[in-house]
């Protein structure tokens, strides 16, 4: 699965994605753990904010591969 | 009820006229422009990233629930991306209703909730040559179920 | 900072343009304008008559008055007088401000203080062919030193 | 000393001021007193709101045969 990253979080990735395996019933605390793992450089707080096709997502949300998982920076609009 | 994120220049006015009808006495319109200083240092434009869909699909969920919560359909929302030069407008709000109270409070309820949730960054650029993303204290900008504190949020990703 | 009281059209945008400057991030404006219908009645236009020295003063004072406020020359007031058609601008309010808060705070200040104070009257003029003046519940109009409920001064002259 | 008048007052006196003779020392209350007297027919309301040199007038101040004075109904402005 191809994570999606902006801003300062794809700044620190040097990349506008990052790439991680995730299990069968994977939920997003486990694709947070292997982005941290995956991109250590990313400076992801305690609890990253997640979007899961286009709508935020709590950890304990379940993720297919072919869900789009995007990490969100705190926002700046307006 | 019309949300969009654009790349051109925002027509203030014509945003404006869009939401006039007959049976409104009262337009609220809010814009947003970048400013040459922040926190002291001088700026010279400013750069706005989106995660589009998403973005779109926030504004369109903002529009809507502010319907519902002013009783209103009459609802333009634009924000530009791309680079903005001093002086260019980021964010057009404009809310028309019957009466001048849920058109304020419309207009004001819209601008905080983009702030808060809608996902789009900026990045200043500075007139010395430096460039730096702004994090805007978004305190609710956490997922629903998430129930990290702000602030932590916030330390940890302005760093 | 700029007020007045004008027999043309107003024109919003002009409004809007002239608050803005450099160091503005945020520009708020409030327009009334004459709606279809008012308390079940189908209006065909609003006749504005004002006590026009006072009026003026009043709209200077207001200005001057959320400049300390609020923090910012940046502000415009315009009311219309004479007859307005449907959909036509009664009043334009724009505040201008480096921070967003100011300047909603600000617009919405000016709007209550302008139709507290303001010695503007208006007539609605239905399709019926009737016309009315209109009291709209100015509850904070009597004088400083007043003292008598506003109530019972609206009671006897809606009279 | 002519009164200003606008509006519901204005038409009820069918006139846009109405005169009256305010003795050396008046009053705003002593105004109200007299058009009360002079034009019966303006819904004045208890305590009205009068204007001096247009600004907000208490019914103690002090008036001159000089001076603007003029009765505000309930403003409508916006």
């Amino acid at each position: 699965m191809d994570v999606l990253l902006f801003a300062s979080y794809a700044d620190a990735a040097a990349a506008s994605s990052v790439r991680v395996s995730v299990a069968e019933g994977a939920r997003v605390a486990d694709v947070v753990a292997a982005v941290r793992a995956a991109a250590p450089a990313i400076p992801l707080p305690a609890r990253p904010v997640v979007a899961v096709n286009h709508r935020y997502a709590s950890p304990d949300v379940v993720v297919a591969a072919t869900d789009e998982v995007a990490f969100i920076p705190p926002v700046a609009g307006g | 009820m019309r949300t969009a994120l654009v790349g051109r220049r925002l027509d203030v006015g014509a945003i404006a006229s869009e939401v006039w009808a007959p049976a409104n006495g009262a337009l609220s319109l809010f814009v947003g422009t970048v400013r040459n200083v922040n926190d002291g240092r001088a700026v010279a434009g400013i750069e706005y990233n989106a995660y589009a869909p998403m973005a779109e699909r926030e504004l369109g969920a903002i529009a809507r629930e502010a319907a519902v919560r002013f009783g209103t359909e009459h609802i333009v929302i634009e924000h530009r991306t791309g680079f903005l030069p001093l002086g260019e407008a980021s964010v057009a709000i404009a809310v028309a209703h019957p009466h001048r109270a849920p058109a304020l409070d419309g207009a004001r309820w819209i601008i905080e909730e983009l702030k808060a949730r809608v996902p789009i960054w900026k990045r200043e650029h500075y007139t010395d040559g430096t460039r730096e993303w702004v994090a805007q204290g978004a305190v609710a900008q956490a997922a629903p179920a998430e129930g990290a504190p702000a602030a932590a949020t916030r330390g940890v990703s302005d760093a």
